[in-house]
């Protein structure tokens, strides 16, 4: 048998030169596990701050830098990448049963653009500080601020070039790469998503670096194209900047829905229900997603019949979400529910995403919106879909491939216990914050009035349940790479190709390469193929 | 903690939506989480026996399109409702006293029609209907009372409304909630909902530093205006328009431009006029009027815009989106 | 060689008429030579329809997300001024709003 | 460089014209993220040159419409050009291609140095926006705004230029160790799509910069 991916060639240097995907993928979870630590930190510093009215901790300036660090960081450094970059690189190529990406010189530049990107954006927000909030708004950003922003303007920019990378990559390759016998009907679910989250990847990027790229110039010079001095209109910028980051939004959870749509399905022994309609869900998500953008100025002076047109369109994007998570309750009837961990991180994805995205409808709402937008109520429902969705699904993909990823089982009870740890501390944290921005408490203020002491404290408190969950994986998984029990080739008895191959794969990933004779999910034909009688799965450590 | 009151007639019927909102996502919710409590509780691995579970179900199209489709007429549904409540904040009735707003790094400055000014502290009548005339001196702010639900952005360079009817007495408070930098936090006030006669009351007890009108009209000599365009008063051949239009009547009636739009000359074209000068149609005036963009700030922009109004004496006064 | 011969001076002829039209005021037509030059090079140059057919594909959906960011982007901006205020001659409709606030 | 007519065997492909058709889609795809690139310009150009189109018009009469006509022909020329090395590669005429290529790459050069002259030319004229920019009167500041958009859509089109030239530097490098072969020649078409976008590019900003709202 050819030798594990892991340990073909152990010299730091193969690693650093490697055009291997897998290896490429550990690269990025070493690197976004990094930012997602550093994100982590300023979310701790701003619930401690928020302890008090008056502000507990920090000075106003340090807390506006503080606010910038985590939402660039985050957005950027850790939830756009995530999925795409870790279990996306490791899994595509394995799931259409090919030996590599379509370009695995490009991945690997990606990756190190990537790096490159966080260093400079490091360097501005560490070194002088940045403090426009992560939409770097103008005239605020190009004229005001004292902060670094051109460093961390062109890191992003840089970053980029580093997810149109990937996008071509996946996209190129579910065209090109399909093995025998692999229709497009018969990929499994997580492949629809990937390609959908690439298409924004490749369509909607460019316009943030272009948008960013005027930003820089206007800044550099004092004098641009969204000046109000000479009659430039700051709102362009907002439109344009939502061009791209709306559709991120989508870039950070249509992953994890296809991340949940395994799982759930594994874990069910049940194919997903209407597998059609959840594959072209991710399509229209990604197709609408593109135009709904507006609904971020329905109170920024954007016209009327602007502010119509976004307002139903933000209607309609809901819908495939809908359907999305119906099908995965329809699959759940009539399975044979296991309720390992990754299952418990879907089961809790698809709660707070519904949560999530019923809280959307508020905001699409035009009236209701311009009560609640620029409040708590805003940032409860991006963390829903974002914390509670796409880091839920992200969890719960790296608990269900670990065993492919490592050939090590991660210790169960531990698992089961950080995601219910994760899901109350959540709750805790985020919940409050719906009624906060009922309440009218503006998001990104230092300090606030008395009045909203007690929501406040009860957030802070969930805070620090779930950074006690989000430690509690780390280690674990880092006791398991030593300890862990040997994991078997399909340790879940789950039907795609990956599951194939062995638990770590070699570097071709298959000896030869698979045959694919039924659609995916198709649990009959993996027992025929195992030979084991239907035994409901269970054969885990 | 007091739950958040409702100031207007307006804000109450934004709760009735948000409730409507809340019902329908309970509802869902219920749906969600009870339909995978029921599955587990039910569907566990062992403990019942699955028959057809290792077939592709096909009968799933039905289930689809019904779903579907009710969820797209609830949120028609609810799209129109929550459009229509929107739709009012960009008519303010013809008869709102004016209030101009003036947004900086970090304060509000606040000016009345009677020449009143004050910072962060906005003072109303109750059951008035009142229109905030709201721009920024430096980045974007947005202007926010919680209590009445509305807010809207504040920007640099030109005019945003903001209109209201406060129905109970009372302070509450005001916001600024888009990030404005350092001391964004700071950027908060208080808005005084008073009845008609203690309203009365405070306007006289506030020193007037002359009436809006009465500063702009001073500034519309000082600035050089008088010298090309007429006024009633200081141009005595106001019918000739070879220099440049007459302002006798123009606030409130319709321009045509040199691109063929044709625009209500409201206070927010007056505004932006003044700092950009457009072209008119057909309008062949002998010279280009200057920018006064960095000559005036904004409260005399303010001032001359209250003043120019004052020359359109039929209209009842009225402004710009 | 004929055909890369053909496309340039069919490009070149493009340029003269462009400038033409410049000459003679006529801001459409200027717009329809730089679309059919696009064309031209995208056809003639570039073989889009010799290559793969994902090629087409991958170049019709960058124009049509092209498009839904022209449109949709320059929507506010030319809606914004023509937003209806109540003017002289509705003062009935402003006064039915009134007891909206 | 190892011959690209045969495959590697870590290669995820199955035959050479699999992998060559996969780059030249690869390349398209790139092109399409491209073009919402410069999409973000024609989209700042759309709406200020119709909600300040005077001061706009203003600025585009400003430019030098013989420097901008004479690059144009230069840049329909270098993409004519190397299409005809892309024409040689695929016969396998490594020659040809070095020849075509690096005429080229020198009508590129010959492009940025004409822009070079127009932009110090616009740089002592005071065109570049800022305090002592040279346009008054009421339109100066829609005229500012084009400047503002002329030289950033001129710089970013100069940066694809660099870019290109740099590639079809590349490509001629491999072709003078005789790489290509009638059985292999992706990297000339691969690059000759992104030369030819750059042109296509250019053909769009000529206009928007030089010719409309000149009268």
């Amino acid at each position: 048998m050819a030798q594990s991916y892991l340990w073909q060639d152990g010299t730091l240097r193969s690693w650093l030169l490697t055009r291997d995907h897998k290896r490429i993928a550990l690269l990025y979870l070493g690197s976004i596990t990094f930012f997602f630590a550093l994100g982590g930190v300023g979310a701790a510093l701003i619930r401690l701050q928020l302890l008090e009215p008056t502000g507990a901790i920090l000075s106003d300036a340090a807390y506006n830098r503080v606010f910038t660090l985590h939402g660039v960081v985050m957005v950027w450094l850790f939830l756009v990448p995530s999925i795409p970059v870790t279990l996306g690189n490791f899994l595509v190529p394995l799931m259409l049963g090919a030996r590599d990406l379509a370009f695995p010189r490009l991945n690997l530049i990606s990756w190190y653009l990537f790096v490159a990107s966080g260093l400079l954006v490091l360097y501005g927000l560490f070194w002088g500080g940045l403090e426009t909030g992560w939409t770097f708004y103008t005239p605020l950003s190009s004229d005001y601020s004292e902060g670094r922003v051109l460093p961390v303007v062109l890191g992003i920019f840089l970053n980029g070039f580093s997810s149109i990378a990937t996008g071509v990559n996946f996209i190129v390759s579910i065209h090109q790469l399909r093995a025998p016998g692999m229709t497009w009907y018969r990929l499994p679910l997580m492949l629809w998503a990937l390609y959908a989250t690439s298409v924004i990847f490749v369509l909607a990027t460019p316009v943030l670096g272009i948008t960013l790229l005027l930003l820089a110039f206007e800044r550099l010079f004092r004098v641009g194209v969204f000046d109000p001095g000479l009659g430039g209109d700051p709102l362009l910028f907002q439109q344009m900047f939502w061009f791209y980051s709306h559709p991120a939004v989508y870039i950070m959870i249509l992953p994890g829905m296809g991340v949940v749509s395994e799982i759930v399905s594994t874990f069910c022994r049940k194919p997903v229900f209407g597998y059609r309609f959840v594959a072209w869900s991710s399509v229209s998500i990604a197709a609408i997603g593109f135009i709904v953008w507006g609904h971020h100025m329905f109170v920024a002076g954007e016209s009327l019949y602007s502010a119509i047109v976004f307002s139903m369109f933000s209607f309609f994007v809901s819908v495939p979400s809908a359907i999305k998570v119906f099908n995965w309750l329809g699959t759940m009837h009539g399975g044979a529910i296991r309720l390992d961990a990754p299952m418990l991180y879907a089961m809790g994805f698809i709660g707070l995403f519904t949560v999530g995205g019923l809280t959307g409808l508020f905001l699409a709402s035009l009236a209701a919106d311009v009560h609640l937008t620029q409040t708590y109520f805003v940032v409860a429902h991006f963390h829903y879909i974002m914390v509670g969705g796409m880091v839920s699904a992200y969890f719960g993909g790296l608990h269900y491939w670990w065993p492919k990823i490592t050939g090590r089982m991660y210790p169960e009870i531990w698992g089961r216990l950080a995601a219910a740890l994760i899901f109350f501390g959540f709750n805790l944290t985020f919940f409050p914050q719906f009624i906060l921005g009922f309440e009218g408490m503006p998001r990104r203020y230092a300090t606030y009035p008395a009045q909203f002491q007690i929501l406040n404290v009860l957030s802070s408190a969930g805070a620090g349940i779930l950074a006690v969950a989000y430690v509690m994986p780390l280690v674990y998984f880092g006791w398991s790479l030593f300890r862990g029990a040997r994991a078997p080739d399909n340790p879940w008895g789950a039907t795609g190709l990956e599951w194939r191959t062995p638990s770590p794969p070699p570097t071709e990933n298959f000896a030869e390469t698979p045959v694919v004779t039924t659609d995916a999910y198709d649990y009959g034909e993996l027992d025929a193929r195992t030979g084991v009688a239907d035994s409901g799965g269970a054969h885990h450590v | 903690m007091t739950w958040l009151p409702e100031a207007s007639a307006h804000a109450m019927r934004i709760d009735i939506l948000l409730a409507g909102l809340t019902i329908i996502s309970l509802a869902v919710l219920g749906l969600v989480f009870g339909l995978m409590g029921l599955n587990v509780l039910r569907f566990r691995a062992g403990r019942t026996t699955v028959t057809a579970r290792t077939q592709a179900e096909h009968k799933g199209w039905g289930f689809e399109i019904a779903w579907t489709s009710a969820t797209l007429v609830i949120f028609f549904g609810l799209f129109l409702w929550a459009t229509q409540l929107y739709v009012v904040g960009f008519r303010p009735p013809a008869d709102a006293i004016q209030i101009y707003v003036t947004g900086k790094q970090w304060m509000w400055k606040v000016q009345y029609p009677g020449g009143q000014r004050e910072i962060n502290a906005l003072h109303v009548p109750v059951g008035r209907p009142v229109q905030l005339l709201l721009t920024s001196e430096d980045v974007i702010h947005d202007f926010s009372i919680p209590a009445l639900r509305i807010k809207h952005d504040v920007l640099p360079g030109r005019y945003q409304s903001l209109w209201f009817t406060a129905t109970r007495t009372g302070s509450f408070r005001l916001y600024c909630t888009q990030f404005c930098g350092l001391g964004h936090s700071r950027m908060t006030g208080t808005v005084m909902v008073l009845d008609a006669t203690d309203y009365a009351g405070w306007l006289n007890g506030t020193p007037a530093s002359g009436s809006l009108a009465a500063a702009g009209e001073a500034l519309f000599i000082r600035s050089g205006c008088s010298g090309c365009h007429a006024s009633s008063r200081y141009a005595p051949d106001a019918g000739d328009s070879s220099r440049a239009p007459s302002m006798v009547g123009l606030y409130g009636s319709r321009v045509v431009l040199a691109d063929g739009r044709a625009i209500v000359a409201d206070a927010a074209f007056l505004h932006d006029s003044i700092l950009d000068p457009p072209r008119r149609r057909a309008a062949a005036f002998a010279t280009d009027m200057p920018s006064f963009r960095g000559v005036l700030a904004e409260d005399d922009l303010a001032a001359l815009v209250a003043y120019l109004q004052t020359l359109s004496p039929t209209l009842p006064p009225e402004a710009g989106n | 060689m004929g055909r890369i011969a053909i496309c340039w001076g069919m490009l070149v002829l493009l340029l003269a008429a462009e400038l033409a039209a410049t000459w003679a005021g006529y801001g459409i037509a200027v717009c329809v030579a730089a679309v059919l030059m696009v064309l031209v090079i995208v056809l003639g140059f570039m073989q889009i329809l010799r290559g793969p057919k994902l090629a087409v594909i991958f170049a019709l959906g960058g124009l049509f997300w092209l498009t839904i960011l022209l449109a949709l982007g320059s929507l506010d901006s030319f809606t914004r001024t023509t937003v209806p205020v109540p003017g002289p001659a509705l003062p009935d409709r402003a006064a039915g709003l009134q007891e909206g606030g | 460089m190892s011959d690209g007519s045969v495959l590697d065997h870590h290669s995820p492909y199955e035959t050479p014209l699999h992998r060559d058709e996969s780059a030249i889609a690869g390349m398209w795809l790139f092109l399409a993220s491209e073009a919402l690139l410069f999409g973000g310009l024609f989209l700042v150009c759309l709406v200020y040159s119709q909600t300040r189109a005077a001061g706009w018009a203003a600025g585009v009469r400003h430019t030098d419409l013989t420097i901008g006509a004479v690059n144009t022909l230069v840049l329909i020329t270098s993409s004519a050009v190397y299409t005809m090395a892309v024409a040689a590669g695929q016969r396998g005429d490594n020659r040809g291609v070095v020849r075509f290529g690096l005429g080229a790459a020198v009508l590129g050069m010959a492009f940025l140095a004409l822009k070079g002259v127009e932009w110090g030319q616009e740089f002592r004229e005071s065109l570049f926006p800022g305090p002592h920019f040279a346009l008054h009167g009421p339109d100066s500041g829609g005229a500012a705004l084009f400047y503002s958009f002329y030289f950033l859509a001129t710089f970013l089109h100069g940066m694809h230029m660099v870019v290109g030239i740099g590639l079809i530097l590349w490509v001629c490098r491999k072709a003078r160790h005789g790489a290509f072969g009638p059985a292999w020649s992706t990297p000339v078409d691969v690059v000759g799509l992104y030369w030819s976008f750059v042109d296509l590019v250019w053909m769009l900003l000529f206009p928007l910069l030089y010719l409309i709202g000149r009268r």
